[in-house]
């Protein structure tokens, strides 16, 4: 009867990530679909609003509000996209390499989200804009 | 492959294994127990408190109350009505003292539980909501859906979590109380789950083991109500009360005597006979489908005797109707019903009337206690449907057990603490070792071990069967006396059985052999108590004595144990404000 | 079900372990009358009753309320009570013991771990100041009841504890009906520290363990959907962090 | 398993972008162009639109049940109305990202 209570902490950090994740899936939803749509799909295939138009019409275009939104939506989307694959993990059964599985993940996290600022930084700073003006 | 929990198999360790002590041992953890749990740990945060139980108590019988419970709460009520509908729904048989003592105490109880957090169903303004119930004379069902056992048991259990002082043996059976110089000192109880045998010393035991209607076939009760603290009491040398008043609720599934809760009478709901007519118009014009329950079972079985019930599977039966109530009403106020009818019945009640009949509910009867749930043995205590102190009399009305328990429950917790306080802690030695001991040669080797060849299901069968035949809603001279020599029998029988499974470890069919015995012996006084008792009166329907006879039976009947059989004696009821009168409603 | 000589039978094949006679689990297999109206646990009673005595598992109210009779059927965490043998029509019925649960005998699984986390999470209703009992009860309108009553429905039957495969994993993460129970009270209006259960339902094995597998709320039998209080809980979590720490106590 | 698929997709679309925007920052850009009209990345992209949508759909039921959304003081949307809400909300969205960063 005598019962060693669990000791019980909140566990701030995995709160943190959770919310990052949870905000990505908002972005993943709300956001990357007309992303995916004008640069993979619409601009290589010349459909509306990129056809009938003498410029390159990608989102990206120099401006600190396509910057941001560009890191906000990919950045979030790779976050919730690789944190839900590795949380998913467990359920296949593979708990044991998870540990593994999770730091990899982390790391691809990481350095994705790096190149992903310093690319957009370079773009920002020393692009040339004579580009968006190639007639197609 | 499912794994397997090592390190239980040890079986019993030889003679008394363990002394366990509490200040206060409480038998039980329903609506009652807990409750007693919680009021002897309020009243003093320094007693040792305990709650064995043979399941955990979160699966107790109170789960599965559906209705409502009883208090005067609103401005339009008040403790005298509450008292009298009690009081005339006991047909007068109820002490008036213990009903103004329990009237008194039904709000404050409510209140509590609600602070204790309790979903009680809401008014818009914040207030608990209140429903009409059958035989109150006014809307003071306080409810919470149709669940308001699960969420009271709920409530009760998880705020005894909160008590330091609470501890649990959950899954152990009590077999005996231990009695020392007069003095309940302790139970002996097998610990289900690794099958030995200890001794649980306490200063104060408290029972509240609830009802025993398993001891009839058709019945809304559980598989653990078995009438243990009845029979502990009992052989303990405390008397059974008003034995004979066993209710049988009018509404059940005819298949599996699942509840059909009078809520949906209190809601409105009607009963229809095969010529589609609200039949109780004949039997009480007053109240319709509001009255008391007694009255309407009986009504039910006087319709199928005409030939107005419809004839199934499993026996004739009529109809209860709420579909115009509407679909709204029943999803929010009857939402467990309807998942019951639609599950069980294959009915939805939306769209179809559901098939009922009576069938056994609860026993008014029990152990002989007073208001502080004293049983006449110092440190033994009674509380719930296993005590009789006596409120409902010879016939409860729906809504007044659950804060019974609560009242009762917190009486008797109140009055354990105090008696405790006073008394040093008994030790388990001359006689209580042997007294133990003898116990445990009982358990293990009489009935465990035993060579007999009877199956005790065969023997259990027959008890039912007898007692929903011969002890059921109608009830006469010659039924009575052969139900009397069938248990005779029964007992004489369930010497020569034996169980199939000889496993210490969580054996459930040793459990149910102890069980059958406490069974066999509360049936007993059950069959005396209703065979001795010439008159009718509430629940008691006699065919040969049909009026109530104030004269010679105004008085509660007291069933001692006497050479392992009952005796029956009389005691007075007592009368304070309400003169009995004719019951008409 | 089978035809056997002219009665109808369904055929049980059911997990048996009795640590006193035998210390591996062995399969045993009963026939039983069959009826469309019964249920599995009208099949083990029968068994109990009229072929083998020996068979254990525990049950009470038989209308699924009191949360006792829950075993595997068929793979499925399910209430015996609730499952009907005609489900299973055409095939043998398989009854193990709930998985994610150490076996103590037959179908009996020990839940001790459950009920210590039960009471880890602080089940009650916590007050700053107690309200005298005079002034009468705590209001709460319809609404207020209904963001934690679905919560406060749970049973403890244990099937979202044998369904979860965190919890198979992990014996330590607090599981599905806990946390449900624990948010309950969270939610409610009369509840005045909400945050005293944080420690728990946001420890590193609380609701961040979680991955949305979704089966609790799937067998759960009363409709809790204990999925749903979780991630209502991880919310809870995020913003907290947000919030500046908590004084005093 | 099809949440697991989604998931995969999302991530390995935005690690392509990150790859798309490395093109780009290079100064190189027909490899850009070139990349990007290949059939393979367009048909890759094609799934990774069909899968974040049906991602999106998913998202908005679950999110819709656990933060409850209310059309009134006392009205509150059923699952399916609210995953319409939000769905709608996403095509304005993206109309107004359409107008913001294209057509303006």
């Amino acid at each position: 009867m005598d019962k060693v209570k669990k000791e019980y902490k909140s566990d701030k950090l995995h709160a943190l990530l959770w919310g990052v994740f949870s905000v990505g899936g908002f972005i993943a939803a709300f956001l990357l679909p007309v992303l995916i749509y004008i640069d993979n799909i619409a601009y290589p295939l010349g459909l509306w609003p990129v056809a009938n138009s003498s410029l390159i019409k990608i989102v990206f275009m120099v401006s600190l509000l396509s910057t941001i939104f560009v890191f906000i939506t990919i950045g979030g989307s790779l976050f919730h996209g690789i944190f839900r694959f590795k949380t998913t993990l467990p359920e296949l059964g593979l708990k044991r390499a998870s540990s593994l599985i999770s730091a990899v993940g982390y790391i691809i996290i990481a350095v994705g989200l790096i190149a992903l600022a310093y690319y957009l930084f370079q773009l920002y700073h020393g692009f040339d804009p004579s580009l968006f003006h190639r007639i197609i | 492959m499912p794994a397997i929990e090592a390190g239980f198999a040890r079986g019993i360790k030889g003679p008394i294994v363990e002394s366990l002590s509490h200040d206060i041992l409480i038998i039980g953890g329903g609506g009652a127990g807990l409750r007693a749990a919680i009021a002897a740990a309020e009243h003093n945060p320094k007693l040792d408190i305990a709650i064995a139980s043979k399941t955990y108590p979160m699966r107790s019988h109170t789960v599965s109350a559906e209705g409502g419970m009883a208090a005067a709460t609103r401005e339009y009520d008040s403790l005298d009505k509450h008292a009298f509908d009690t009081i005339k729904g006991s047909d007068f048989l109820a002490d008036q003292d213990a009903v103004e003592y329990f009237v008194s105490e039904c709000p404050r109880e409510a209140v509590l539980l609600e602070h204790w957090g309790c979903p009680f169903s809401r008014d818009p303004d914040g207030r608990i909501s209140v429903r009409a119930f059958g035989g109150m004379s006014v809307k003071r069902t306080l409810f919470a859906g149709d669940k308001i056992g699960f969420h009271m048991l709920h409530t009760l259990f998880q705020t005894t979590l909160k008590h330091e002082n609470i501890h649990r043996y959950d899954e152990w059976f009590a077999t005996s109380i231990l009695v020392e110089d007069g003095h309940a000192s302790g139970v002996t109880a097998i610990n289900m789950r690794t099958g030995e045998m200890s001794s649980i010393l306490a200063k104060a035991v408290v029972l509240s083991t609830g009802g025993c209607g398993r001891i009839y076939k058709f019945t809304t009760n559980g598989w653990i109500k078995t009438g243990d603290g009845m029979a502990l009491a009992y052989r303990a040398g405390v008397p059974l009360k008003d034995m004979e008043m066993v209710q049988f609720h009018p509404t059940l599934l005819p298949n599996t005597g699942i509840l059909m809760t009078e809520a949906a009478r209190g809601e409105g709901g009607y009963l229809i006979n095969k010529d589609g007519e609200r039949f109780l118009k004949r039997y009480l014009p007053g109240k319709m489908e509001l009255g008391p329950r007694d009255i309407i079972s009986r009504s039910e079985m006087t319709e199928i005797k005409e030939g107005r019930g419809f004839e199934g599977p499993y026996g004739s039966y009529v109809l209860l109707d709420i579909r115009h109530l509407g679909e709204d009403v029943i999803n929010k106020k009857l939402s467990f019903l309807k998942e019951l009818a639609e599950k069980y019945a294959g009915v939805d009640p939306v769209h179809e009337p559901i098939p009922v009949r009576p069938g056994q509910h609860y026993i008014m009867g029990g152990v002989n206690t007073d208001k502080t749930g004293y049983t006449g043995i110092p440190g033994l205590y009674g509380a719930g449907e296993m005590a009789c102190v006596s409120i409902n009399g010879a016939n409860r009305l729906g809504s007044n057990s659950l804060t019974e328990c609560l009242v009762f429950g917190a009486a008797a917790g109140k009055a354990a603490a105090e008696y405790a306080m006073r008394q040093s802690m008994p030790h388990l030695g001359n006689p209580l070792q042997g007294v133990a001991m003898e116990e445990e040669t009982r358990v293990y080797d009489q009935v465990l071990k035993h060579e007999g060849g009877e199956r005790i299901s065969s023997i259990r069968s027959e008890m039912q069967s007898t007692m929903d035949e011969s002890v059921g809603i109608y009830r006469d001279e010659n039924g009575l006396s052969q139900a009397t020599r069938k248990i005779a029998e029964l007992k004489d029988r369930m010497r020569n059985a034996s169980v199939e499974d000889r496993d210490h470890v969580f054996n459930t069919e040793l459990i149910s052999a102890l069980e059958l015995d406490f069974m066999l012996d509360v049936a007993e006084t059950i069959a005396y108590s209703a065979l001795y008792r010439r008159e009718s009166r509430g629940a008691h329907t006699r065919t040969d004595y049909t009026n109530r006879d104030d004269a010679q039976f105004l008085k509660h009947s007291m069933a001692y144990r006497d050479h392992g059989r009952p005796r029956i004696q009389y005691s007075p009821v007592t009368i304070t404000r309400w003169q009995p009168e004719a019951r008409v409603y | 079900m089978t035809k056997d000589s002219g009665v109808e039978t369904a055929t049980l094949k059911v997990f048996r372990y009795r640590p006193e006679v035998q210390t591996e689990p062995f399969v045993q297999e009963y026939k039983v009358p069959y009826r469309q109206d019964m249920v599995v646990l009208d099949a083990l009673n029968y068994i109990k009753d009229h072929i083998d005595g020996t068979l254990s598992y525990r049950w009470s109210c038989r209308m699924g309320i009191c949360g006792s009779c829950g075993a595997n059927v068929d793979g499925e965490p399910k209430l015996t009570c609730a499952s009907f043998l005609h489900e299973f029509k055409g095939k043998e019925i398989k009854i193990e013991p709930l998985a994610n649960f150490p076996v103590i005998k037959d179908l009996i699984v020990n839940i001790e771990d459950f009920m210590e986390k039960l009471d880890h999470i602080k089940p009650w209703i916590i007050r700053k100041e107690e309200t005298p009992l005079e002034k009468g009860e705590y209001r709460q309108t319809p609404e207020e009841l209904e963001a934690y009553k679905q919560f406060s429905m749970c049973i403890n039957c244990m099937l979202c504890y044998a369904a979860c495969p965190i919890y198979g994993m992990n014996e330590e993460f607090l599981g599905p009906a806990a946390t449900a129970l624990a948010y309950r009270y969270i939610a409610d209006t009369r509840d005045q520290d909400h945050e005293a259960r944080f420690p728990m339902v946001h420890d590193k094995e609380g609701v961040w363990e979680c991955t949305l597998v979704g089966e609790c709320s799937v067998v759960c039998p009363k409709g809790v959907d204990p999925m749903l209080a979780i991630q209502k809980t991880k919310i809870l979590g995020a913003t907290q962090i947000l919030k500046p720490p908590r004084r005093g106590k | 398993m099809i949440r697991e698929l989604t998931s995969f997709f999302i991530s390995i679309y935005a690690i392509i972008y990150i790859y798309q925007l490395s093109l780009l920052a290079s100064g190189d850009f027909s490899s850009y162009d070139l990349f990007v009209r290949n059939p393979a990345t367009i048909g890759f992209s094609i799934i990774a639109l069909f899968f974040t949508l049906y991602h999106a759909v998913t998202w908005f039921s679950l999110m819709g049940r656990i933060q409850v959304v209310k059309l009134g003081p006392k009205k509150t949307a059923t699952p399916l109305q609210a995953i319409a809400i939000n769905l709608l909300l996403l095509l304005i969205i993206a109309y107004a990202i359409v107008y913001l960063f294209i057509l303006r």
